[in-house]
């Protein structure tokens, strides 16, 4: 097989990979906000509602696309896609197990971080093009929201980055494998000195999920829609299928930064490299279930409170840890670099 | 300590997740209504299909929203002829008023709730159509003549 | 509940014969004429009555003459009072808006169901009906009769 | 800032001539400038409703917005108009409890209440005890169900959609109990002049006092969840501040009214039915701000509860209804009743004319007074304080429009 083929192979791969997630994480957000609401969530199609999503899926293919006649019609028909396809690119750096990724890159969590910030402009994009002031006030919040806690999210990582001295996702994930004097796994989470940035990296990215406590550009009860607003059939689906994607994308950045990735502790490496992706996805969707268990109980914040928490008390925050951090790690040298 | 009200909230979520749904799954399970629960309004039948109505015209009056409609004629010996009891399902309100002025309790608040219908024509209903009025409740008391004494064949005695 | 005549009078001496009161059924009622309404209702909020609300404001079509009825009330004294005066039909309901902020909207309403004319209002537009809708609470305009329901 | 031009509409006005006449723009605190500020950006005027999400129904609000901040309100209603009180005319006065039931569509006894009392002051008809009691149950049943409709839309305005369902879980209940005793869900027509249509069936009282344990439990996490949220508390403590003053001046009553620290409330202050008989405290607030709405009909639930418990368990016997003629001729005359609704005082001004039916029949809206509020306290909020704003306020537009 030659290299071109392979990585063309990999890519195909990693769309398959995200439509399906798309489509198994609405089912399951379904089910759980149901089942956290005391109702069922879909049931009728097919065994248990499985079917259900599916269906709904080719329902947005089938529908009539409608272009309202006053919208920017290039940005318009731009802005699914500049939204969709950062979401895409950021599965390229996720390691799935030690071999599974698309690649594996060197700066895979600055790429992953850069790529997905590309989704606001999208989003703007949207709101904008829309020729609805719903739409536009969408936009704006999403934009301002976004902008606030890149800073944080970037900054979260560091300590991680400070202590592997690595951007490489799967390095990172590598010196995550092992036990402290064998009783607990060697994850970042389980060190105390991760657990600032760990608070911090959550708060930052559930921004990044577009879901409430933070759905600020989407605001059902406010915005009626939000950027979504005007749009129907699969290019309101690109918009569904993004933030779905995201919201796997943070859930694979928290395990792989702080829950160890694949490995698995007291596992042996040759028991462990079959079932590492699998193991992967579980503590991915396990993240994803917390996810929507916020989503289903906390109300929205206000755009300003938001903004002051992020500018105020979140990047403050975050630079005074990495400093401390820093210190701590000199101090007692307890920096484990790899590679 | 901020941030104590939240993880206290998703506590409670959590519970609730765990109490278990509450939904009733509509069309394969059903509850059952109590006993005054008031529906569309039905013509009361006894066994052999013997109306009560005595084309009075009180439910007619009583109706707040004038939808339901009676016409009767009256033969020379004073016996009265019901043409039709029209009932206008799509207006009703269904709050028993016709049901409660009734004094011969002819009327009744049905129990039925799927009350959905594909034309507007269907909502139009004949409770009673070209049938003969039954004698009077009183008279009956009177000679004590059992319910049901829809003899008189004139009007074929066909119920809607 | 039912406030003092005496006390009313009092308040309200410096209108001389423009007014007149009298203890109905419903409570005491002051009777005046509309254009007077406004500094009556201000004397009366501003007194020692304090009636600080305007409780409700309604019509009614009767004799002819269309009657605005001002029901206010008195908190700190738990009392109650009704303002009445009569318009003639097209007549002009002078807003008191500016002593009772609460008559902004039963204002429009009264006027557009009364078919009056609303003067000194910030925003006289119609308030529940569209354009060329009669006056609906005017005894002469009928609802629909028990022929229009079953013509349907 | 330079001088706001207007915008009128130039039909709707009402003038004799049905339109309007050229000249002086009608000036006041109720207008429409296109805001122009220093720095030359426009306002934005949005259409909030008829159909928006957070608007409980079909109010229109024009709402002109800078940036996100909310300068000037115009509230338009009407949407819902029915002419509840023009049909009123034509009904017999034994019937009036159907129209009443589709004005506050969901606290729905409280309007048939507020009716029968009208009638029963001026035919002097005393109601049996039992009638007054059972009255005074199911009303206070209805009040919890729509808190519950109030607190789970309350949920739904700041995004958390939990507390909408949890808040249905229970009025679900509620709204079984109630179709048990009246045999509707929501349109009872239970209430009469006299008493009331029928008696309590046999086993309520044990479904009421199971649904009182159960729900004891589940408004302290209902309070839990919402209330001791910090997102929520600091969405809604020290926003939209009504003082007293202001409530006053708009004709405020009921819960929203004592949130702003004036204790009146009808069930106490004009008793009627079971009230004198029953303990329950009114709860006050002390600034008026939503926080102080939410936290004083959060009460008001624990005081309905506690009314329940004790209308059960001191439920007298006898006729649940008075002696009164089949049809109702009310001497000639005049009578306002009134009664604590869910939103506020619900009141019926009621002329006779000593006919069958009756004369002119006013229906004071607690809704339409607190609507006209939004007018004067939502500019300077925020787009997504307005929105919580109203749902604070607990407006019924069945109730608005009549």
């Amino acid at each position: 097989m030659s290299p071109e083929l392979a990585s063309l192979l990999r890519i195909l791969a990693a769309v398959g990979l995200m439509l399906m997630n798309g489509v198994i994480l609405i089912y399951m957000l379904r089910r759980v906000l149901g089942r956290l609401h005391q109702r069922l969530g879909p049931v009728h199609v097919g065994p248990q509602g499985l079917l259900q999503t599916p269906m709904d899926v080719l329902k947005l293919l089938t529908k009539e696309d409608i272009t309202p006649t006053n919208v920017d019609k290039a940005l318009y028909f731009i802005a699914p896609a500049a939204v969709f396809t950062p979401s895409l690119m950021a599965y390229a750096a996720i390691p799935f197990s030690p071999t599974w990724m698309v690649t594996d890159l060197d700066t895979g969590l600055l790429y992953t971080l850069v790529v997905m910030s590309l989704v606001s402009m999208g989003l703007l994009m949207a709101g904008w093009a829309s020729a609805n002031k719903w739409s536009l006030i969408g936009g704006m919040r999403s934009v301002g929201q976004h902008i606030a806690y890149e800073i944080p999210l970037l900054l979260s990582v560091l300590p991680v980055v400070m202590y592997v001295g690595t951007l490489n996702l799967s390095s990172i994930v590598e010196a995550q494998s092992g036990t402290w004097l064998g009783i607990l796994p060697q994850w970042f989470i389980t060190n105390p000195l991760f657990w600032p940035a760990f608070i911090i990296f959550i708060v930052s990215a559930l921004i990044k999920v577009n879901q409430t406590p933070f759905d600020m550009s989407e605001a059902e009860s406010e915005l009626v829609a939000g950027f979504a607003t005007e749009y129907s059939s699969m290019k309101f689906g690109l918009f569904f299928l993004s933030e779905f994607s995201n919201s796997f994308i943070v859930s694979a950045l928290a395990v792989t930064l702080f829950f160890g990735g694949w490995t698995l502790p007291f596992v042996p490496d040759e028991v462990l490299a079959p079932i590492a992706p699998v193991v992967f996805m579980l503590k991915v969707y396990v993240g994803i279930f917390v996810l929507m268990w916020i989503r289903g109980t906390l109300p929205r914040v206000r755009m300003d409170h938001l903004m002051q928490f992020a500018w105020k008390i979140l990047i403050p925050a975050v630079l005074t840890w990495i400093l401390v951090f820093g210190f701590i790690i000199k101090l007692f040298d307890l920096g484990r670099p790899v590679g | 300590m901020w941030g104590k009200g939240i993880l206290n909230g998703m506590r409670i979520t959590m519970r609730n997740m765990l109490r278990g749904p509450i939904t009733v799954r509509y069309p394969y399970e059903r509850v059952t209504l109590p006993e005054r629960a008031r529906w569309a309004v039905e013509v009361v039948r006894d066994e052999s299909g013997a109306h009560k109505c005595t084309a009075c015209m009180t439910c007619v009056r009583a109706c707040p929203d004038h939808i339901l409609d009676l016409q009767f004629t009256t033969a020379e010996d004073k016996s009265k002829h019901i043409d039709y009891l029209r009932y206008e399902m799509g207006a009703c309100m269904m709050c028993g008023l016709c049901v409660e002025a009734c004094p011969f309790d002819a009327l009744k608040m049905g129990q039925d709730y799927e009350l959905a219908k594909l034309t507007r024509d269907e909502l139009t209903v004949d409770l009673l159509v070209d049938v003969a009025a039954a004698a009077p409740a009183r008279a009956k008391k009177a000679s004590e003549v059992p319910a049901g004494g829809t003899d008189d064949s004139r009007g074929g005695g066909t119920d809607g | 509940m039912r406030p003092d005549v005496t006390a009313v009078d009092r308040a309200l001496t410096s209108f001389g014969s423009k007014y007149s009161v009298c203890d109905a059924q419903v409570g005491i009622i002051v009777a005046c004429d509309q254009s007077d309404a406004l500094p009556i209702l201000q004397a009366l909020r501003d007194s020692e009555l304090d009636f600080a609300m305007l409780l409700d404001l309604f019509g009614r079509d009767v004799d002819g003459k269309i009657e605005i009825t001002y029901h206010l009330r008195s908190y700190s004294r738990d009392q109650e009072l009704y303002v009445r005066c009569h318009l003639d039909h097209d007549g002009d309901l002078h807003s008191v808006w500016t002593v009772y902020p609460s008559a902004l909207m039963p204002e429009r309403e009264t006027a557009e169901l009364y078919g009056l004319t609303l003067s000194d209002h910030p925003n006289p537009k119609r308030l529940l009906t569209t354009d060329g809708v009669p006056p609906l609470l005017r005894k002469s305009v009928p609802i629909r009769t028990v022929e229009e329901v079953r013509s349907r | 800032m330079t001088e706001p031009h207007f915008t009128v509409t130039e039909s709707g006005l009402m003038t004799p001539e049905g339109m309007y006449i050229p000249g002086e723009p009608p000036k006041g605190i109720r207008r429409i400038p296109k805001g122009v500020d220093r720095l030359g950006t426009e306002h934005l005027i949005v259409n909030m409703g008829p159909q928006h999400p957070s608007t409980h129904g079909v109010l229109h609000l024009i709402v002109e917005l800078d940036g996100e901040e909310v300068v000037t309100v115009e509230v338009s209603i009407g949407f819902l108009h029915r002419g509840i009180e023009k049909l009123a005319e034509s009904r017999r006065f034994d019937h009036l409890g159907t129209l009443m039931d589709r004005g506050d569509y969901v606290s729905v006894i409280h309007g048939e209440q507020a009716v029968a009392l009208a009638v029963e002051k001026l035919m002097e008809i005393e109601v049996p005890a039992k009638a007054a009691w059972i009255r005074t149950l199911t009303a206070e049943l209805t009040r919890l169900a729509s808190h519950l409709v109030w607190f789970g839309t309350f949920g739904l305005d700041t995004g958390a959609m939990g507390q909408f369902l949890y808040a249905m879980r229970d009025r679900e209940v509620l709204l079984d109990i109630l179709e048990e005793i009246s045999g509707q869900r929501m349109m009872f027509n239970y209430v009469r002049p006299g008493g009331v249509v029928a008696d309590l069936p046999t086993g309520i009282e044990s479904r009421i006092l199971s649904f009182c344990d159960t729900f004891e439990v589940y408004l302290e996490e209902h309070d839990a969840l919402l209330g001791g949220n910090e997102i929520f508390q600091a969405r809604v403590k020290g926003i939209g501040v009504v003082s007293k003053e202001t409530a006053l001046a708009f004709g405020l009553t009921g819960a929203n009214l004592r949130a702003s620290g004036l204790g009146f409330d009808v069930r106490r202050d004009r008793p009627y039915d079971a009230y004198p008989e029953l303990e329950f405290d009114i709860p006050i607030g002390t600034i008026g701000d939503s926080w102080d709405r939410y936290t004083v009909r959060m009460e008001e639930m624990r005081q309905s509860l506690r009314m329940i418990r004790q209308l059960v368990g001191g439920m007298p016997g006898g006729p649940f209804t008075a002696k009164v003629p089949k049809v109702l001729r009310p001497p000639a005359g005049e009578v306002y009743a009134s009664v604590e609704s869910s939103r506020g005082e619900t009141g019926i001004h009621l002329f006779t004319d000593g006919g069958t039916t009756p004369y002119r029949m006013h229906y004071r809206a607690a809704s339409l007074f607190t609507c006209q509020l939004f007018e004067e306290i939502l500019p300077g909020h925020l787009f997504a304080d307005a929105c919580m704003l109203l749902g604070s306020f607990d407006i019924m537009l069945g109730e608005v429009d009549r």
